[in-house]
């Protein structure tokens, strides 16, 4: 019998919107899916688009990214310079063939704790439903002799 | 050489009743790098922080990992504790085993799995940490107030109350700003004059307070605690110390019809002028642009009067370099003139006038002297509009944002109007009025129940002339937007406060942001009001956003309370999570290529280029250098930089990817 | 000596079935999206019509861009090494190029000098070679040149060169005996074919070359003519004789692998040393390796040349660093 | 298929970690399988290749001396991915070793001479194993002298070494720190190796002289001892080519017609001058 | 008057070190040519066959010890010369462009940006192909093409070092604390590097092909810096190499860039 399939999902967070949002989720004991490991960073705009890659090469089936609104960045314009990279690196995975599907790009403030869980569990869910992110994972291996 | 102790925390049933702390604490000590890793009720009680300082010693622990609450949390205490334990507080790292785990999850396997994850995420973190020292800079005990309005003025006095230097630097020949143009103040309709002269006099007197009028900011360098300041001090044309301000000169003057700025062009002055008659200094200068000897090379009658000596028409520009330590904008704002308004007839009509020119009519050392009268003609007008928001909240006119003081200094208007024109008749067109403040509804109540004040709401569609008279057509939407119309010898617009000339050019200089209508920009539009992005650098008043004088006055303290606060220091500490361009020996130098495209990324203006020069002085390379008294550790740039020369102390690209790969 | 047969056209099929059959994977030139790259083929439909050459060099068959040299798996405090067995699987080179096919003497010399390589050896093992002479050539050719030829035998098991119906088949070596034995029907005998192949004229004199070598290292030559290289791989990872390789780790926490992967003398990083130090600092020092690795140190180390001439380099090159066209000016006083 | 993988490491147990100066270590390895340590010999001036497994391959020489059984070390600086992962080991921890690889110094061939070994820095370690190789067969020299210099007293590793060299009445120890390098109480010289040198003016007859250290100080010493007298062919060093094989392979070594792993690394003068300088 | 008589005029006078131009190469090719004495500068050529990007080599070190040199310039050149500019490589004094017909001298940024105002671009017709059958697959199927593609990779680093962009003396692929990407090239080595590549040259690929040109197993690898570039034209509305002042579209943003995806 084969275990049901449990996504790896991997979040990439700023540390004064969303991580301190997902602190707030547990301060107020909302109740979300487990499969997610958040890395902390201090800025959205600190998140190198290949650590999104390397996640993947790392066998996530999902990940997010999430940091402060527009307007409410802890250093004024991190999140601004983010979201362009963002926007152009979107375009480049699915030019190149990548699921997009399988990244989530969020804004989740200090105060939306609920919405922190809410996020989690669609990604979670909408991940499970696609099923392993199997065509990425067999990368390292293929071209190897 | 890792030898990390990971320590797991219960915290009571918080973790510990989802999470089996102890299978995780053993599962931890499988972890390559882990020599010590435990499980404890509550780590951040005094035996939980001795464990730990104690485990450090006995294990020679060279890191930490607390897997408990958020670091959010308790990141300083048990960073204090490690530190106490004679290790490098930045050796010790947090898993947020509670908020992020045992809260949010049901208890199962899972869970357990997750927070074995995120604790063996941190050792992998923690293995790339290295020791970190918080960074300090000096501080240069001496503040720069830009702008002498009332603001300036106020912050430099708390400043200079304080104990600490200033310099307050001033474009126009005089201090005093907007406030000492009002007639009277609002709610207790006070003479502005004659509160704010004595603020002007005591900081002119104030031995910590060094006045520079006729000045302006040429170049800003450095950063907290360590500007360099250029100043460029007009030439006045008159040495300032030998000058004893008799006003011979201006007597003289053989050119006396010059529209005066401080009238708003309803009075004339001389070429050589001081602006009004309690200007702090009162020392003339000449309008270089109307002065009869500049223009045609002969005249020079003030030299010849001036009982001193103290004409200068060589006298050049000067620039003075200061060294400060904290900077408060207090640079005002001005008002949008008649001339904008098309449908008010484009400023040609002289009786449509704006605020601050009714404050010059109503003031007693106004062009009138305090009578009512009006420009055409100098009649009495027996019929005054005045039509609030005229150009705020409309988009058309490129202002969205409520002016803010306007509803008041318009019943203030209307009110001084009726009071000096018993007999006389006032309407206020209005879309809203805002009074929130301390006795300001009560204000715009008595004008309109004591004073008789006609308040019409709606909006003045057009004005135009008809013989002698103002017509002026609006609707009241009150009355189901019937059409209004009134004749009116005066009609006074509110028009909308906006960024002072040059606001972009100066917040250029200073690399503080602003908003899209040039006012600067707060650093958290709740959380820090009167800092600006650029650290060192403070706001007060109107050049911030539309503000009244309570506030403003309030504002100016907070910003010099704020650099007090900075100057009880000799130095300053930081956290040292910074950016940091990298450095190898010649002949590589660095990875850096010298590119800058970080320079834009960077929201503190943090990177700045560093030459790299052969011992025979050639130039070999050109990088990038970041300031660590600028940098906030944000880490944009890092993320910008293709050769992965620059990366942030505390969460650099090894940390960061060893976290990941562990995952 | 060789033994010469008939090989019909028609009778590839039936020699592409009997190697099939025998468990053989059969590499040869193919035709894929506009490129002629070395595919698995298992008919002689399969096969590019009318290639020159191939882009990539023979050599990937015994020396992959990207092979395992070892894996590990670490715990802690111990690491468990696993030795990888090179996955030889039993294979024909089709089709490939006389230059090519003896380009497989330059990478063993480097391989066994001295040491044994597993790797290569378990590979070539495995390998037999069936060659196409040419009837075509390029302006990049220049095998004849550096000892080779069209028509050459020099690495071929099996050498074919067309002929009106099919190929004039020399069955050279045990291996393709082997081959040959394996579909005799396909081998008709030899009606006494006239071996024709295309001419390609001598560029240069390379023994002349190689001699005026020895007195120009210093020469001004070298950096002329590598002003206009942009110091990319591309000559090496075509070239079937460019043997320089990396070792790399790929691993996590938990273990890894070792990998061997093609490199080139031509980039920066090949000889820099962690301190910044780099002993060939210049383009033109990396040019100048790359000669006189192939056209000095080769013959004089391994008494062979490290060059083929099959022109590959030129072609790939970016801005036609003209390999041939280069020597014959090394070689001129 | 009988070839074996030559590729393949041994695996090394750190016996001994020594700190020798800021970012500078020495292991002692031993043979984790007997069979190894049994098969296993060397001769000094050999390298070897020394994996961080997980982070790859790094080439140092062999810096203890044959004569000493049971165990090889090696010295390194902190300075790359593997050096680094390397420093990061602890006693006990496993490490990879492929090697002995290389050529030696001849040192039989200078029976009844005079040793003039010169070393700057962390270059110390080759005329290390070949310094005690020398003392353990003393009998064979005549005059054993060595310069060692440093940039600054903290620098100089086998410090420990050094003293019991010091005290030996028949070593002539040398040992100097740039200018600016020295401590209060420093005993020793002050100034660069190459006036050191030539103020100690040893007598190239019948004299072999070994010189290993940066390239500067290799490229101004060498002039100093051709002033002495001393020929081509009596001064030795070894070279440090970037390697990735050590089997005269890979090709990354590759200096003239010489594989630095293979030929090497170590080189008389009058060798060294028949290469092309990419070294 | 041609690009020979002007290379000849500029050499003889002193004006430039060297002429960096265009000769004859191998079968009808046209080959980057240095030209430093002014008796061969007739081997220079001038035609619509050259196509190398020339400005890649302005950040040579070998090149920037010439001193000021003299380039024939396509537009595409002009454009790569003035992103160098902004990106403080290139030196305004240092470069003279010979655009045109190979006479028309552009000695200055803003002389270059005039010129280039003239001049119009367009997607080779090979490439609009590739676009336009990569434009109806779905992902899966653009999956399939990329991976056959970058399974040719064999990591020569052709593409880069013939980009004029690709001036970092220390590429991402160089390094190794961490190692960002793999060094081998196989499938993950070869996505992760080509997909670094791409980001790295959004907002600053002049868009000359070179890369693609430069591949020696024929991948349209310029098509993945052209999508990002695309990409940061729709959404930023700017492409790179039209000044010489630094506007580079990922330092930079707008409060109001418009997304559809961020949740």
């Amino acid at each position: 019998m084969t275990e049901p399939f449990e996504p790896k999902i991997t979040a990439f967070v700023c540390n004064w919107c969303t991580y301190a949002g997902a602190d707030l989720t547990g301060t107020s004991r909302i109740k979300y899916q487990s499969n997610v490991r958040v890395l902390r960073l201090p800025c959205t705009g600190r998140i190198d688009f290949m650590l999104l890659a390397k996640a993947f090469a790392r066998g996530s089936d999902g990940v997010i990214v999430s940091g402060c609104h527009p307007n409410d960045c802890h250093y004024t314009s991190g999140n601004y310079h983010a979201r362009r990279r963002w926007m152009i690196y979107r375009d480049l995975m699915d030019f190149m063939g990548i699921d997009t599907r399988r990244v989530t790009f969020s804004w989740v403030s200090a105060a939306e704790g609920a919405r922190w869980a809410e996020l989690v569990n669609e990604v979670t869910t909408s991940v499970r439903e696609l099923g392993p992110y199997t065509e990425y994972k067999e990368l390292a291996l293929t071209g190897v002799e | 050489m890792s030898r990390i102790g990971v320590f797991t925390c219960h915290c009571g049933e918080n973790i510990g009743a989802t999470v089996d702390c102890a299978k995780v604490a053993e599962r931890t000590r499988n972890v390559p790098g882990v020599v010590h890793s435990v499980d404890y009720k509550y780590m951040c009680s005094d035996p939980g922080q001795s464990m730990i300082k104690e485990a450090i010693k006995e294990h020679g622990l060279t890191g930490v990992v607390v897997a408990a609450c958020s670091p959010r949390m308790h990141e300083p205490t048990f960073r204090n504790a490690v530190e106490e334990a004679g290790l490098n507080p930045y050796l010790c790292e947090m898993a947020n085993l509670r908020e992020h785990c045992s809260w949010v999850h049901e208890k199962n396997d899972a869970t357990t799995d997750k927070a074995a994850d995120l604790i063996r995420v941190m050792v992998e973190k923690v293995k790339h940490n290295t020791p970190l020292h918080p960074i300090r800079v000096p501080v240069t005990k001496r503040a720069l107030v830009l702008g002498g309005g009332i603001a300036g003025i106020q912050a430099a006095l708390d400043i200079a109350n304080a104990g600490h230097k200033v310099v307050l630097v001033e474009k126009s020949p005089s201090i005093g700003g907007h406030m000492s143009q009002l007639s009277e103040t609002f709610p207790t309709l006070d003479c502005s004059q004659c509160i704010l002269t004595p603020r002007m006099v005591e900081a002119a007197r104030h031995p910590n307070i060094t006045l520079m009028t006729y000045a302006e900011l040429e170049k800003l360098e450095g950063f907290i605690g360590n500007f360099k300041a250029t100043i460029r001090r007009k030439a006045r044309q008159v040495d300032e110390k030998l000058c004893t301000g008799c006003g011979l000169c201006i007597t003289k003057c053989p050119n006396k019809k010059i529209p005066d700025e401080f009238n708003e062009g309803l009075g004339k002055r001389s070429a050589i002028y001081v602006p009004f008659p309690q200007a702090v200094p009162n020392k003339p200068v000449i309008d270089k642009t109307n002065c009869t000897f500049y223009k045609s090379g002969k005249c020079k009658v003030c030299e010849k009067m001036c009982p001193t000596g103290a004409i200068r028409f060589d006298q050049q520009d000067e620039l003075v370099t200061l060294d400060v330590g904290a900077i408060v904008l207090a640079t005002g704002f001005k008002v949008m003139r008649t001339d904008k308004f098309p449908e008010y007839g484009y400023g040609k009509y002289a009786d449509v006038i704006d605020g601050l020119q009714f404050e010059r009519l109503a003031s007693a050392s106004g062009p009138t002297l305090g009578v009512m009268k009006r420009p055409s003609d100098g009649k009495e007008p027996e019929t005054v509009v005045f039509v609030a928001c005229s150009g705020s909240r409309d988009r058309a006119k490129g202002v969205p944002y409520c002016s803010k003081i306007c509803c008041m200094y318009t019943a203030k208007h209307a009110m001084l109007y009726k009071h000096k024109m018993h007999h006389g008749k006032a309407y206020v067109f209005y879309m809203d009025i805002r009074s929130g403040g301390k006795d300001y509804d009560e204000f715009v109540r008595r004008a309109i129940e004591e004073d008789d004040v006609k308040y019409i709401r709606g909006r003045v569609s057009r004005i135009y002339e008809e013989d002698g008279q103002l017509i002026v057509k609006g609707a009241d939407t009150l009355m189901g937007g019937e059409p209004v119309e009134i004749k009116a010898d005066m009609v006074v617009l509110a028009t909308a406060v906006q960024a002072q000339d040059g606001s972009e050019e100066l917040a250029q200089k200073l690399h503080v942001s602003y908003d899209p209508y040039h006012f600067f920009a707060e650093s958290h539009p709740k959380l820090k009001p009167v800092e600006t992005n650029t650290a060192g650098i403070y706001l007060a008043g109107a050049c911030q956003a539309p503000r009244d004088i309570p506030e403003t006055v309030a504002q100016a303290s907070g910003a010099a309370a704020k650099v007090a606060a900075l100057f009880s220091r000799d130095e300053l500490t930081r956290e040292p999570v910074v950016a940091v361009v990298n450095r190898l020996p010649a002949p590589t130098f660095s990875y850096c290529v010298g590119c800058f495209l970080c320079q834009s990324a960077c929201p503190y203006q943090a990177i700045e280029a560093e030459e790299i020069r052969g011992r025979d002085g050639t130039l070999i390379k050109t990088l990038a250098k970041v300031n660590a008294g600028l940098c906030q550790g944000c880490g944009t740039c890092v993320s910008t930089c293709r050769t992965k020369a620059i990366d942030i102390q505390g969460f650099s690209n090894e940390q960061i990817f060893a976290e990941l790969m562990t995952l | 000596m060789a033994d010469n047969f008939f090989l019909p056209q028609a009778s590839l099929d039936t020699l592409f079935a009997a190697l099939t059959g025998d468990g053989r994977r059969i590499l040869a030139p193919t035709d894929r999206d506009g490129r002629t790259e070395l595919n698995p083929v298992t008919s002689p439909g399969d096969v590019a019509k009318d290639y020159l050459q191939t882009i990539l060099s023979a050599k990937e068959a015994a020396f992959p861009k990207v092979e395992r040299l070892m894996s590990f798996s670490t715990g802690a405090g111990s690491v468990d090494l696993k030795d990888a067995e090179p996955s030889a699987v039993p294979t024909v080179l089709f089709g490939i190029r006389p230059c090519e096919a003896s380009g497989f003497k330059a990478l063993d010399a480097v391989f066994n000098w001295d040491t044994r390589d597993r790797f290569f050896n378990a590979r070539m093992e495995a390998l037999a070679v069936i060659g196409i002479g040419c009837t075509r050539k390029d302006d990049a050719c220049f095998c004849t040149s550096v000892g080779g030829g069209p028509g050459s035998t020099s690495g071929s098991d099996i050498l074919l060169t067309p002929v009106e119906g099919g190929f004039l088949a020399e069955v050279l070596t045990e291996k393709g005996k082997a081959m040959a034995a394996l579909a005799p029907e396909a081998f008709k005998a030899d009606p006494g074919l006239e071996k024709k192949v295309v001419e390609v004229p001598v560029a240069f004199d390379q023994p002349g070359l190689t001699k005026r070598l020895k007195d120009r290292f210093e020469d001004g030559i070298w950096v002329e003519q590598s002003l206009r290289c942009v110091g990319c791989g591309a000559c090496a990872f075509v070239c079937p004789t460019c043997v320089c390789f990396d070792i790399v780790e790929e691993a996590d926490a938990k273990g890894g692998h070792r990998l061997r992967t093609w490199d080139s003398c031509g980039g920066h990083m090949f000889t820099l040393h962690a301190s910044g130090h780099n002993p060939r600092e210049t383009q033109a020092q990396r040019w100048r390796q790359r000669v006189y690795h192939k056209f000095s140190y080769y013959p004089e180390r391994y008494d062979m040349l490290g060059c083929v001439g099959c022109g590959k380099c030129t072609r790939a090159c970016p801005v036609d660093m003209n390999l041939q066209e280069h020597l014959a000016e090394a070689a001129q006083a | 298929m009988t070839d074996t993988n030559i590729y393949l490491p041994h695996l090394m147990r750190i016996a001994k970690i020594t700190q020798e100066a800021p970012a500078v270590k020495t292991f002692r390895l031993e043979f984790m399988d007997a069979a190894a340590a049994e098969a296993f010999s060397f001769e000094t001036g050999q390298f070897g290749l020394y994996s961080a497994f997980g982070e790859g391959e790094s080439t140092f020489c062999i810096a203890s001396s044959p004569t000493r059984k049971g165990y090889i070390e090696c010295t390194f600086r902190e300075a790359g991915r593997v050096t680094a992962a390397l420093a990061d080991k602890e006693e006990g921890d496993v490490v990879g070793f492929r090697g002995p690889y290389g050529n030696r110094f001849p040192i039989e061939q200078w029976k009844g001479k005079n040793l003039v070994f010169i070393a700057g820095g962390i270059a110390l370690p080759p005329l290390r194993s070949v310094i005690w190789n020398c003392l353990d067969l003393r009998d064979w020299f005549k005059d054993i002298t060595i310069v060692y210099g440093a940039r600054s007293v903290a620098d100089l590793v086998y410090k420990d070494e050094l003293k019991e060299w010091e005290a030996r009445p028949d070593v002539n120890l040398v040992v100097t720190v740039d200018p600016g390098g020295d401590v209060p109480g420093w005993t020793g010289k002050v100034g660069f190796v190459p006036p050191v040198v030539e103020a100690l003016n040893p007598s190239p007859d019948n004299t072999v002289a070994l010189v290993c250290g940066p390239p500067i100080m290799i490229k101004l010493t060498l002039p100093v001892l051709a002033k002495l007298g001393f020929s081509p062919e009596a001064i030795f060093t070894t070279l440090e080519n970037r390697m990735k094989c050590g089997l005269g392979k890979c090709g990354r070594c590759n200096t003239g017609s010489s594989y630095v792993c293979k030929d090497g690394p170590v080189y008389t003068l009058e060798q060294l001058n028949s290469l092309p300088a990419e070294y | 008057m041609d690009l020979r008589e002007k290379s000849r005029q500029l050499l003889e006078n002193g004006d430039v070190k060297a002429v960096i131009g265009y000769e004859r190469g191998t079968m009808g090719a046209r080959r980057p040519a240095f030209i430093r004495k002014a008796e061969r500068a007739d081997r220079l050529v001038f035609d619509e066959a050259c196509a190398q990007n020339l400005a890649t080599y302005l950040t040579r070190p070998e090149v920037r010890k010439l001193g000021r040199v003299a380039v024939a310039a396509r537009p595409d050149t002009l454009r790569a010369i003035l992103q160098l500019m902004a990106e403080r490589q290139v030196k305004e004094e240092n470069v003279l462009a010979l655009a045109g017909d190979g006479t028309v001298e552009l000695g200055t940024a803003q002389a270059i940006e005039e010129h280039l105002a003239t001049c119009a671009k367009e997607l080779p017709a090979r490439d609009r192909e590739i676009l336009d059958r990569l434009s109806r697959m779905d992902r899966a199927q653009r999956w399939a093409f990329w991976q056959a593609e970058l399974s040719r990779c064999v990591k020569c680093y052709a593409c880069r070092n013939s980009c004029p962009m690709c001036y970092c003396g220390h590429c991402t692929m160089d390094c190794n604390r961490p190692q960002w990407v793999p060094v081998a090239s196989h499938a993950l080595g070869n996505l992760e590097y080509h997909m670094v590549r791409a980001m790295h040259l959004a907002g600053r690929c002049v868009e000359c092909g070179d890369c693609g040109r430069a591949c020696p197993v024929g991948i349209p690898i310029h098509l993945l810096t052209f999508n990002c570039e695309e990409s940061v034209h729709l959404q930023f509305g700017q492409r790179a190499g039209a000044s010489s002042k630094l506007d580079y579209a990922l330092s930079t943003f707008r409060p109001d860039d418009k997304e559809s995806f961020i949740r």
